[in-house]
């Protein structure tokens, strides 16, 4: 057990230092993008007002309230303070509305949506993956290359794709939007109809995305694993092929697991967009609007979240790799 | 038998994943849950803060009993697209920043859901009709003081009646807090005075002569901006401490209103507001009845693309925003939708955007450059490409500073400026107007120098906004054509707004040519545009929102923008009129690259119909100001159900 | 010449390899052999001659791309290379026969406990087999190897090279089968673990654990302390057949004799210079050649070796080799020959 | 290998095409948006071309089902139903009777309640594109004298009058239309498809080449080394990269924002993926007994990573660079869909056709041409790709095959 604590420990590390540094780049990447975001708000404030002076007063009350005045560390041990306190201050594109309630509801959508795509797109990738290997020919050769071509398509494209057979053509499913554009939300079957309808699209769309690299990935491993000797040895011991495939799939799966692990940052990135494409209530447009807004404290807060999502959902995977791996202690423990 | 157990893996794990997929879906629940016990709160609160109990009660019953229903009732909802972007802030009408465009929207054709102006201006007569005035205001002998008096009938929400008290205060309020709408008036409004309970006057503020130093802007007074309560506006002064910012900020959820439709319900997806049954406009003095739709419904959506798919599917009644391509929904989809005028332009033009030059850029102090880049520009291809043609083409209105409504046209002499005018895609004219001015291609470099140095421009517009990016590559086609080196480059809107509204100095490099819009339909319009495209009097603003960004000055035109506002005599504007159009189309400051409406007014009339239309025979005029804007409001008592 | 029971008797069996491109390899052509109990069969022969191929053929289990063609295979006078390939699994595979990979260093599923494979393996044949008395077994026979038992609580990864090794010698008699087939057990380790496996495996032997044995292998000398008979294998053909004497110290056919050729004093040292013997490679069995295979690479080829087909013949002492000369002319030939 | 002659075929177009068809990609040729694909015959052109008479049978029938569908017959009868007229009088299939009782009862300024503006829109519509439907005289093309200013007949075109395409001077295969801006769609496409490519393969190397890098040295050093890297690494991983680059390509600003800034950028923030998969790779390797032995014969760390780990996981790497190419393009178009992509003036890039068509909503109006080619020709590329991928993973892993 030893080489395990090892690793944890050692995991446990890194992950809190990526934590703050990741704290930091999210505080100062937006914060080098061009242009003056308090002008900008000021400008909007001070349509049509005449004399330099007034504008310069307002100019001042509110770089003083967002403290833009202030030298950069200074901001940054501010806003530390504040966001340990969960006060992610006030949004500058939508003041006076505040980040915490501008995130509130988008981050509940973008993890109800994206963390079971996300998953299940690994899930059926890894299967047809497996099955690839395993069934070889007709199966092979043909689902394997079309989940492969259908992942090939940007996000957005398979989100558009999807929207226009099942959303304007077929009208099966609607267009955008989180819930029925009719519909007050509330706990009601009605609501909860509408709201699992309306998840089918932006969720398929990231789904679909998701599968070919998996599977990809899954295949080769599985076939490297399916010619390994201990699968023939353990043949010749009489074992049923069903339990070998078990073995195989399982030791093929493993690295996978840090696939997943890898792929949820990226995925989040592409699983963005779709919200976007599907006007989804989530971080995506959230995200962008900061971005074209200037909207520091709504950029940081966006990414600290997204990052903090990841980077758990990074470290959760790596230590459970870890315990069913045990490639990893011996590897620790040399 | 292996293949088929491992297809019934496969089989149980796409059934895991929508057992998950299921599963997640309970979690945009605690959301609305959350959300929805705050609605209450607020509710809570509100009664607190009512006088009057029952009015309230009455509200409280419909808010349950729809609650409990779940789904706002097709039939009496009215759907929007287009003026509400992101989620509402606040409900503040003295604050710019509520992101609240379906509520709050003072100017030239108010928004009055909500909130309401002692006017209502009509773009189509130019008139403006009294709302919570009664009988149309009037000025004194010497054009010094408007007076009008409040409806009787006039209440607030609360119940309590509207009286001249609030209009004076709420102006009091603007001035001490300095609020935009105080900016853009303190220089022409002096005072605004209750005589009585009812009676308004509106003092002009005089210059030397003892004039009003512009009646025209006083006048528009009455119909651009609101009327709020004097006692909810003292509550507020109380909460915030009379701080200023805190003023603008301040959400406001509590406040008193004394239109037909309030806040029914607002998250990240939707606005939706909800009619208040004892609106006092129902009274035989004003409507006599109350708006048609029961619900006032805004769904948010990310981009125009989102709004237009749900127009077309009849999920949106009225769509305010760039349909591109309107025309197909209904001539290739055969779906109920139609738009003010059944073929092109589609729509009422009303404002200008406007390419200006930046006169202190090299070379553009040259009227032979700026006239040639605006007459070898392609208008035909910027009208059918960028705006798909909803917008007049130039032939059909020719370019002055009056946008395409018939009152406007009427201003000037349009065969007093023929000669000035140009088509556009005028290559050879250019070419020639160029030589002749000796800006000539000197190195063969296959483009012009001007006293040797190269002509190269960067025309600019912001990032996303599609027609406009569009009309501008046009713009820069038309500059490579005639040896001008245009490029084009769009900034986010957020570092471009800052950069063209800097007006206290000259502009930076990469804004030779820009696009701004100008203003649309008004009771002070032409003037105020014509104002805003050739007076000089913006030059030096730190934060010049009112135009002139390019720099033009022009004393000659200074003088007539001077004097138009106090000028009554018809023929006198005409001919004063008539010399602007001549100066602009002469000096070419700017150039009008297309027609575009004031709001674009698009509808499916797949639940309601009657939506205005051309000749629709109302009297007045019902113009198609999205049934929410100035006079256009009069539209919510004229719809009705298709199939009732 | 004792007449024990016969355990394993293989007819004229012939598998081929069927490539993705549809062609046939004839890795295993016609091959006989006997073995009975208490003995032990070596093969030797080339890299890349079908010895290793035999080995799984023996098996009668077949997946691609092996394919059974031809022939029969008799384990304790039961035919299994008839049977439902479930059948051998359950009856035959690991029971009746078992089988040491070549590279056993990775014949044991890394990511799991070497107890947990036990289980699988005794599980496969008997299910209703109860953990404990699975345990009790296998600590027995592992302490009756000399190998401690905390190897089953360990992964593979954390054994050393020689340890996996015995340790999967351990796991393939766990069912005390009847033929063992040992694929080069000992090629990838050192000297001192290889002894060790040697000795464990003629222990097994010894002591009744298997019933027989086949030791396949590319070094010869090897085989003459290991084995009772040898056979020596070329080009998926039995080119010659006897006891571990004769076949070390007066092979009959020429690529015996080849193999052989450098051998003075017994195997030390001399393991690397033995395939360079002979010059030359074996022939690609994809269109093997039409007469003796042998013959391009044969000192004493003649004009018809190369076009008539070779078979096997028998001396009066019951050796058995292919080669158009008769044994007489053979140790003529080498006589003066070399 | 399926995916090699894709590429191949891709490649090939993108390089021939330009040579045949010399039009900027980015110019201006059509007044309107959206033209749908076909070919455009010069109407002007064909009035002063040879006239050959062809008699083909049902010629009429078409001519007046193109303005006449069903559905607008069963419009006209419910019009005239409304207007009074007895429905036993009305026969749809009667063209002629049909336009006459039309003709004679259609009253455009006629108010009919509960009818909303739409259809009245329609019947107006309608009416207009009725007027001399069935008229077959002949139609004169005059001409304006210059000094008397009134018209001249020119020519006369009967219902029985084609042209030779061949023949008209001016004739323009637009094989995917036109698109919002009013250029030539497949030309603009190729031209982006080429950049974009570019894009990929800048991308695409710069991050395979970091990835390496940094994945041989922490996976084959390991220890302090392996932890520094991988805590970049998993610094890059965790904060997705697709942030990352939205930040970062707005920081640039449009103005700086040419093809290879994006490409660069792209690649800066895209070697994470590369340098863990070689990292995972050569942990596993590093303790194979080649490496040891290596090791132990006291080779240097250089000559093993090049000699005992490098050819060991080249095919991955080569398949690493493939996918990244492929990532690369991905990426370009995801940013250019959010209008941060390449500034438009200087090249056409498959996201920013996407982008404009999504803009001017092509997907709602249903121009496909303006939007499904660029995506199926990201899929194809991007597909083409991970083919190669697979196939090279055979090439190099004989395991792969069966």
């Amino acid at each position: 057990m030893k080489g395990y604590r090892k690793y944890f420990l050692n995991k446990l590390g890194w992950f809190l230092i990526t934590l703050v540094c990741a704290f930091i780049l999210n505080f100062i990447l937006p914060r080098l993008m061009p242009g003056d975001p308090v002008a900008a708000i000021v400008s909007r404030m001070a349509q049509g007002l005449s004399d330099a002076r007034g504008v310069q007063a307002i100019y001042q009350q509110y770089t003083e309230l967002f403290g833009t005045n202030r030298p950069m560390h200074e901001q940054f041990f501010i806003y530390m303070r504040n966001v340990l306190q969960g006060d992610f201050g006030f949004s500058f594109s939508q003041y006076p509305r505040t980040v915490a309630d501008a995130l509130k509801s988008s981050i509940l959508w973008t993890i109800a949506l994206q963390f079971p795509a996300i998953i299940v797109g690994w899930l059926i990738g890894n299967t047809l993956g497996a099955l690839a290997a395993y069934l070889k020919g007709g199966f092979d050769k043909v689902i394997m290359p079309v989940s492969i071509f259908v992942s090939n398509f940007p996000a957005f494209g398979m989100a558009i794709i999807l929207m226009v057979i099942f959303g304007v053509t077929l009208e099966w499913f609607p267009t955008s939007g989180g819930y029925g554009f009719d519909l007050i939300p509330e706990f009601s079957w009605n609501f909860i109809r509408s709201v699992i309808i309306h998840y089918q699209l932006p969720f398929w769309s990231i789904v679909l995305i998701a599968i070919g690299g998996q599977a990809i990935g899954m295949r080769s491993m599985s076939i490297y694993e399916l010619n390994a000797d201990y699968v023939k040895y353990a043949r010749f011991m009489g074992i049923k092929d069903r339990k070998i495939i078990g073995y195989v799939f399982r030791n093929a799966m493993l690295p996978q697991i840090t696939g997943l692990a890898l792929s949820i940052g990226t995925m989040v990135g592409g699983a963005l967009v779709a919200e976007i494409v599907f006007s989804y209530p989530g971080l995506g447009y959230t995200i962008l609007n900061g971005v074209m807004g200037q909207d520091y404290p709504l950029i940081s807060a966006t990414t600290l979240i997204i990052t903090i999502m990841v980077l758990s959902a990074n470290f959760i995977i790596e230590i459970l790799y870890g315990v069913i791996d045990p490639r990893i202690k011996a590897a620790q423990a040399d | 038998m292996l293949r088929n157990k491992l297809m019934a893996v496969l089989g149980a794990i796409v059934v895991v994943s929508m057992v998950l997929a299921g599963c997640t879906t309970p979690t945009p629940e605690t959301i609305i849950q959350t959300v929805e016990v705050e609605k209450v709160v607020e509710k809570t609160v509100e009664v607190e803060k009512i006088v009057e109990k029952e009015v309230e009660k009455i509200v409280e019953v419909q808010v349950t009993a729809e609650a409990e229903e779940g789904a706002l009732p097709r039939q009496e909802t009215l759907y929007f697209n287009g003026q509400q972007w992101g989620a509402v802030v606040g409900w503040n009408p003295y604050s710019s920043s509520n992101n609240n465009a379906m509520a709050i929207g003072q100017g030239d054709n108010a928004r009055v859901i909500m909130f309401e102006t002692p006017y209502l201006y009509n773009m189509l007569d130019g008139q403006q009709y009294p709302l919570l005035a009664d009988g149309p205001w009037s000025w004194n002998a010497d054009m010094t003081e408007i007076t009008f008096k409040i409806k009787d009938a006039a209440k607030w929400s609360d119940g309590t009646p509207v009286t001249a008290e609030d209009v004076a205060y709420t102006w009091e309020a603007h001035v001490k807090y300095n609020t935009p709408t105080a900016a853009s008036y303190i220089d022409y409004v002096d005072a605004i005075e209750a005589v009585d309970e009812k009676t308004v006057v509106i003092k002009a503020k005089l210059n030397e002569e003892g004039n009003a130093v512009n009646p025209l802007t006083v006048a528009a007074y009455v119909s651009s901006n609101y009327v709020m309560q004097k006692a909810w506006t003292q509550t507020l002064e109380e909460r915030v401490g009379g701080d200023a910012t805190e003023f603008g900020a301040d959400p406001a959820e509590d406040v008193v209103y004394s239109g037909p439709y309030h806040k029914f319900f607002t998250d990240d997806t939707k606005a939706v507001y909800v009619r208040d049954d004892n609106y006092w406009g129902q009274d035989a003095s004003m409507w006599g009845k109350l708006p048609a739709p029961k619900y006032l419904a805004h769904t948010i959506f990310k981009d125009n693309a989102a709004g237009s798919v749900a127009l077309a599917k009849g999920e949106v009644d009225v769509s305010q925003q760039f349909n591109s391509n309107v025309n197909l929904l209904w001539e290739s989809y055969g779906l109920p939708i139609s738009t003010y005028l059944p073929e092109a332009p589609y729509h009422i033009g009303a404002s200008l955007p406007t390419a200006w030059y930046n006169l202190n850029a090299y070379g553009l102090d040259q009227v032979a450059v700026r006239k040639a880049i605006a007459i070898a520009v392609d208008y035909p291809t910027i009208i059918a490409n960028a705006m798909t043609n909803q917008s007049a083409t130039f032939d059909q209105v020719p370019r002055s500073l009056m946008n395409p409504t018939e009152g406007e046209q009427a201003l000037y002499d349009h065969d007093a400026v023929k000669d000035l005018q140009w088509a556009g895609n005028d290559i050879e004219g250019a070419n020639k107007l160029l030589d002749e001015a000796g800006i000539v291609d000197t190195d063969g470099d296959g483009w012009r120098e001007y006293n040797g140095q190269k002509l190269s421009y960067i025309a600019t517009c912001p990032n996303g906004w599609s027609d406009w990016q569009a009309a501008i590559e046009v713009v820069a086609a038309a500059g490579k054509e005639i040896g001008i080196d245009i490029t084009t480059n769009y900034p986010e809107w957020s570092v471009y707004q800052t950069v063209v509204t800097k007006s206290d100095a000259p502009l930076p490099e990469g804004y030779d040519i820009f696009m701004m819009g100008t203003n649309g339909a008004g009771p002070t319009q032409p003037w105020a545009r014509v104002r805003q495209i050739l007076s000089s009097e913006w030059i030096g603003l730190p934060s010049n929102w009112s135009g002139n960004y390019g720099g033009y000055n022009n004393p000659e035109a200074d003088a007539l923008i001077q004097a138009i506002p106090s000028e009554t005599d018809p023929d006198k504007l005409k001919e004063m009129y008539t010399e602007l159009v001549r100066i602009y189309l002469t000096d070419v400051p700017s150039f009008t690259l297309m027609y575009r409406p004031g709001v674009f007014h698009t509808v499916n009339e797949t639940v309601w119909t009657n939506f205005p239309h051309q000749d629709d025979g109302t009297e007045p005029p019902v113009p198609p100001m999205d049934c929410t804007d100035g006079w256009g409001i009069a539209c919510l008592y004229n719809i009705e159900p298709v199939n009732p | 010449m004792n007449m024990g029971k016969t355990i394993l008797e293989v007819n004229e069996l012939t598998t081929r390899y069927i490539t993705r491109f549809g062609e046939s390899v004839y890795a295993v052509d016609h091959v006989s052999l006997k073995v009975e109990e208490g003995k032990s069969l070596g093969i030797a022969g080339e890299s890349g001659c079908g010895k290793s191929t035999l080995a799984l053929s023996l098996m009668g289990y077949y997946f691609a791309p092996l394919h059974y063609m031809s022939g029969q295979i008799i384990i304790d006078g039961r035919n299994i290379s008839g049977m439902d390939p479930d059948d051998v699994r359950k009856a035959i595979l690991g029971k009746e026969i078992a089988y040491i990979p070549q590279a056993a260093m990775n014949a044991l599923n890394p990511t799991q406990k070497v107890i947990r494979f036990v289980e699988d393996v005794i599980r496969a044949h008997d299910p209703s087999a109860d953990k404990k008395a699975i345990y009790e077994r296998a600590t027995k026979l592992f302490e009756t190897l000399g190998l401690p038992p905390q190897v089953l609580e360990k992964y593979p990864v954390e054994l050393s090279g020689g340890m996996k090794q015995r340790t999967v010698i351990a796991v393939s008699v766990l069912l005390s089968p009847k033929v063992l087939i040992a694929d080069e057990p000992s090629s990838a380790l050192d000297v001192t673990s290889q002894k060790m496996v040697i000795k464990m495996i003629k222990q097994l032997l010894h002591d009744g654990m298997i019933g027989s044995l086949i030791f396949i292998t590319h070094e010869l000398p090897l085989l003459y302390n290991v084995t009772d008979d040898i056979m020596v294998m070329y080009a998926g053909q039995i080119v010659e057949k006897g006891t571990a004497h004769e076949a070390v110290f007066d092979p009959l056919h020429p690529y015996s004799k080849g193999l052989m050729g450098s051998i003075i004093v017994p195997e030390e040292g001399l393991r690397d210079v033995k395939l360079t013997a002979i010059p030359g490679v074996p022939p690609n069995l994809k269109n093997p050649p039409a007469g003796c295979r042998f013959a391009e690479r044969c000192k004493y080829v003649q004009p018809e070796c190369l076009v008539t087909s070779v078979g096997l013949r028998k001396t009066e002492d019951d050796r058995i080799y292919r080669c158009i000369f008769s044994e007489k002319e053979l140790r003529e030939a080498y006589k003066n020959g070399v | 290998m399926v995916g090699f002659s894709i590429f191949v075929v891709l490649l090939l177009i993108v390089f021939i095409y330009p040579l045949i068809i010399k039009d900027a990609p980015l110019a201006i040729i059509a007044r309107g948006t959206f033209f749908p694909p076909g070919i455009y015959v010069s109407a002007f052109d064909s009035i002063n071309t040879p006239k050959y008479t062809l008699n083909l049978p049902g010629a009429a029938v078409k001519r007046i089902a193109s303005k006449l569908s069903d559905d607008d017959r069963l419009a006209m009868k419910e019009w005239l139903v409304i207007d009074g007229l007895a429905e036993d009088e009305i026969d749809i299939e009667d063209t002629v009777l049909l336009l006459e009782q039309w003709m004679n009862r259609y009253d455009p300024t006629k108010r009919v309640a509960g009818m909303t503006n739409a259809r009245r829109n329609y019947f107006i519509r309608l009416n207009n594109s009725l007027q001399g439907l069935l008229s077959i005289e002949d139609i004169s093309i005059a001409v304006r004298n210059a000094e008397t200013g009134d018209l001249e007949e020119k020519a006369l075109i009967t219902t029985s009058d084609y042209v030779n395409v061949n023949q008209v001077a001016n004739v323009r295969f637009l094989p995917l239309g036109t698109d919002n801006f009013g250029r030539d769609t497949l030309t603009e496409l190729i031209a982006a498809a080429r950049v974009s490519l570019q894009i990929g393969f800048v991308a695409g190397i710069i991050a395979t080449l970091i990835g390496l890098t940094l994945g041989l040295l922490s996976g084959y050093i390991g220890g302090l080394v392996d932890d520094i890297i991988m805590f970049f690494t998993n610094l890059f991983t965790v904060i997705p990269s697709f942030v990352l680059l939205i930040l970062i390509s707005f920081s640039i600003g449009q103005e700086r924002r040419g093809a290879t800034t994006v490409a660069v950028v792209i690649g800066f923030t895209s070697w994470v993926w590369t340098a863990r998969a070689v990292r995972a790779q050569v942990v596993s390797l590093r303790n194979r007994d080649h490496v040891n032995l290596s090791k132990l014969s006291g080779h240097s760390i250089v000559y093993i990573i090049l000699n005992d780990i490098l050819p060991y996981i080249a095919s991955y790497v080569v398949m690493a660079l493939i996918l990244q190419i492929s990532a690369g393009i991905l990426a370009e178009a995801g940013l250019s869909i959010l209008g941060l992509g390449p500034r438009t003036t200087d090249v056409p890039t498959l996201g920013l056709m996407m982008n404009w068509a999504m803009i001017y909503q092509a997907h709602v109006l249903g121009k496909w041409w303006a939007y499904l080619p660029v995506l199926i020709t990201i899929a194809l590329i991007t597909f083409s790709m991970n083919l190669m991928n697979t196939g090279l993973d055979q090439v190099f892993n004989p395991a792969l095959r069966d």
